[in-house]
């Protein structure tokens, strides 16, 4: 292989060794060809990378010369079936339709003969493909956040936002909304509940878990008047049916107490 | 480039203190040496930490040590002026959170379980934990069951929150159940008529 | 709490160095302005940036205007320190990335098929994914043609990230051989002036 041309980025690896050029001739390893075709962006690419090594004339290729190279590797890719890319043989075609129309003899055009050159296109293609490629190594060199540079981000305890409000209407919003779901689902039978009794169960048991074991007598507050009373039995019987809460009596007609079921 | 060496105090502590307003989490003492390669000690490290957080000392960001290790972070007085920078939405309860506590607050004294059976659908841990955080829900004891699981129900607070005196004072549900429960599960299905006025 | 009527400059500084430096990204001079309560104007605002800037001069992290607003970054110098409490060096992107990052940014709005023109070569998904989850690139709209192709733009975040203020600070564009070139085939063939200078 030759690797005269020095070059400081080594275009590819092969085999732990960087290729720093292009192989001239054309008796390549397919596998060091496929390397060395990983390391261009595509056909444009290689013609830039063709045209720019040999100090071809950009704005005046020697198509003969330049398609003769390029097809000599788009060659030795497929002897070594290698897959290969549509755009590579796109752009042989289209090098090869060039050189053919530029064998033509054309018509004299005394004012601007160069205007119909076949290979104008080719070179607009290639110089702003270049343009953009030069852009890109541009771009690269600017300071990058994160790579280059590191943004500075103290910390900063922000007030916890305050906590969402509820309001009832929003409770009985979703209290609708589980019972429309149980509309679904007959068999979760929602049945309603005596809030009342309810409170008072939820009082009781806070009393007995702040004070532990209580008479059954003292549980009730007589001021509050008779309904209240009803309640805080229905209360305490409800507990107990629940296994909320235990009725203990040592005997007949001893004090009756009120307890939580683990003695707490 | 970065010779860890010769490295001046005063170049130690520029490093220190770049890492450190960068830094996006608190940064350990492990961490902040191996900014030097370990060429500085540790007591080194947090001498010179010493010097930067008395260097800050007078500026509105202070240099912290945190459970996690050393972080500059804005000073509590700056809070009300950060705080404008961005209007937080108002924030909303999800509806695993609200359902819940509506079955909390309307069937009381419930077990996770019996949530779970009502709203058909298990209940994140983080869910009570929310309830719980917020003051609304506690627990007030233990079903006499397997497992012993904890009886939750509402709290004072989540009283005086929602501006009610008693529970009786949230909306009776008796209109809800019946118009929602008793055309599609049947009137028998219905208890008594409610003592809950 | 924060009285802005009253506010001296140097509390006002403290206000703004606090706010800069806790920020999670470039603030804008209508933010800055927000932390006031619009109570100091525009101009105010800019000469306590320009002072804090100078402020900072001598310091590891720098004041820096970029296309978001301001923000404080830590100077390049720092960075092989920093480096060292990175687990992996960072990822320098590919030369297809590179490429259709540039013509992204010299080009916008284009869409894939104006990248693979110019490129000469299939531009693979996975490259456009990657500017788009960096947060630099990001579609604005669609052409009006068959299949209405995404036309793809820069974002602010990828001028913020290069340390730009506007995309007219990008490196010129190199004219390489086209003044030659429309000598040679006249000036119809080069395409106009990409309007970013």
């Amino acid at each position: 292989m030759d690797t005269a041309v020095a070059d400081p980025q080594p275009l590819a690896r092969l085999y732990g060794e960087p290729v720093t050029a292009l192989p001239r001739d054309l008796f390549i390893p397919p596998e060091a060809l496929e390397v060395v075709l990983q390391a261009f962006e595509g056909p444009l690419d290689l013609l830039l990378y063709l045209i720019r090594k040999q100090n071809l004339d950009i704005l005046d290729i020697p198509m003969a010369e330049l398609t003769r190279q390029y097809i000599g590797y788009i060659d030795a890719l497929q002897a070594g079936r290698l897959e290969l890319a549509a755009d590579y043989l796109l752009m042989a075609a289209m090098l090869i339709d060039i050189k053919s129309r530029m064998l033509l003899p054309r018509p004299p055009s005394a004012d601007d003969a160069e205007v119909d050159d076949p290979r104008a296109e080719l070179v607009r293609r290639l110089l702003d493909y270049e343009q953009m490629k030069q852009a890109a190594r541009d771009l690269d060199t600017l300071p990058q956040a994160g790579r280059d540079f590191e943004w500075v981000h103290a910390d900063f305890e922000r007030s916890a936002p305050p906590p969402p409000g509820v309001s009832s209407a929003e409770l009985m919003e979703a209290w609708r909304s589980i019972l429309a779901r149980a509309r679904a689902n007959t068999h979760h039978r929602i049945s309603r509940e005596t809030l009342s009794v309810r409170e008072h169960m939820i009082r009781v048991l806070k009393t007995l878990r702040d004070h532990g074991l209580q008479r059954f007598t003292e549980l009730f507050d007589v001021s509050e008047g008779v309904p209240h009373l009803v309640v805080t039995f229905l209360a305490i019987l409800e507990l107990v049916r629940e296994g909320l809460a235990r009725l203990t009596q040592t005997e007949p007609f001893a004090p009756i107490y009120v307890t939580l079921p683990d003695g707490a | 480039m970065a010779d860890d060496a010769s490295l001046s105090p005063d170049s130690a502590r520029r490093v220190l203190e770049a890492a450190l307003l960068t830094a996006s989490e608190p940064l350990s003492l492990a961490s902040l040496r191996q900014l030097f390669d370990d060429a500085l000690s540790a007591d080194t490290v947090r001498r010179l930490l010493d010097e930067l957080r008395e260097a800050w000392s007078e500026r509105p960001v202070e240099l912290m040590q945190v459970a996690g290790g050393w972080r500059f972070r804005a000073r509590a007085e700056m809070q009300p002026w950060l705080d404008r920078l961005k209007p937080e939405r108002t924030p909303r309860y999800s509806r695993a959170v609200l359902e819940t506590l509506a079955i909390i607050a309307w069937r009381q004294p419930v077990t996770r379980g019996d949530i779970e059976d009502i709203r058909g659908v298990a209940v994140a841990t983080p869910v009570i934990k929310t309830l719980e955080a917020r003051g609304w829900v506690e627990v007030i004891g233990h079903r006499d069951a397997p497992g012993r699981p904890a009886l939750l129900a509402t709290t004072r607070q989540f009283l005086d929150d929602l501006g009610l005196r008693s529970l009786q004072e949230l909306p009776p549900l008796t209109e809800l159940n019946q118009t929602l429960l008793v055309e599609h599960h049947g009137a028998q299905e219905q208890p008594d008529p409610p003592a809950d006025e």
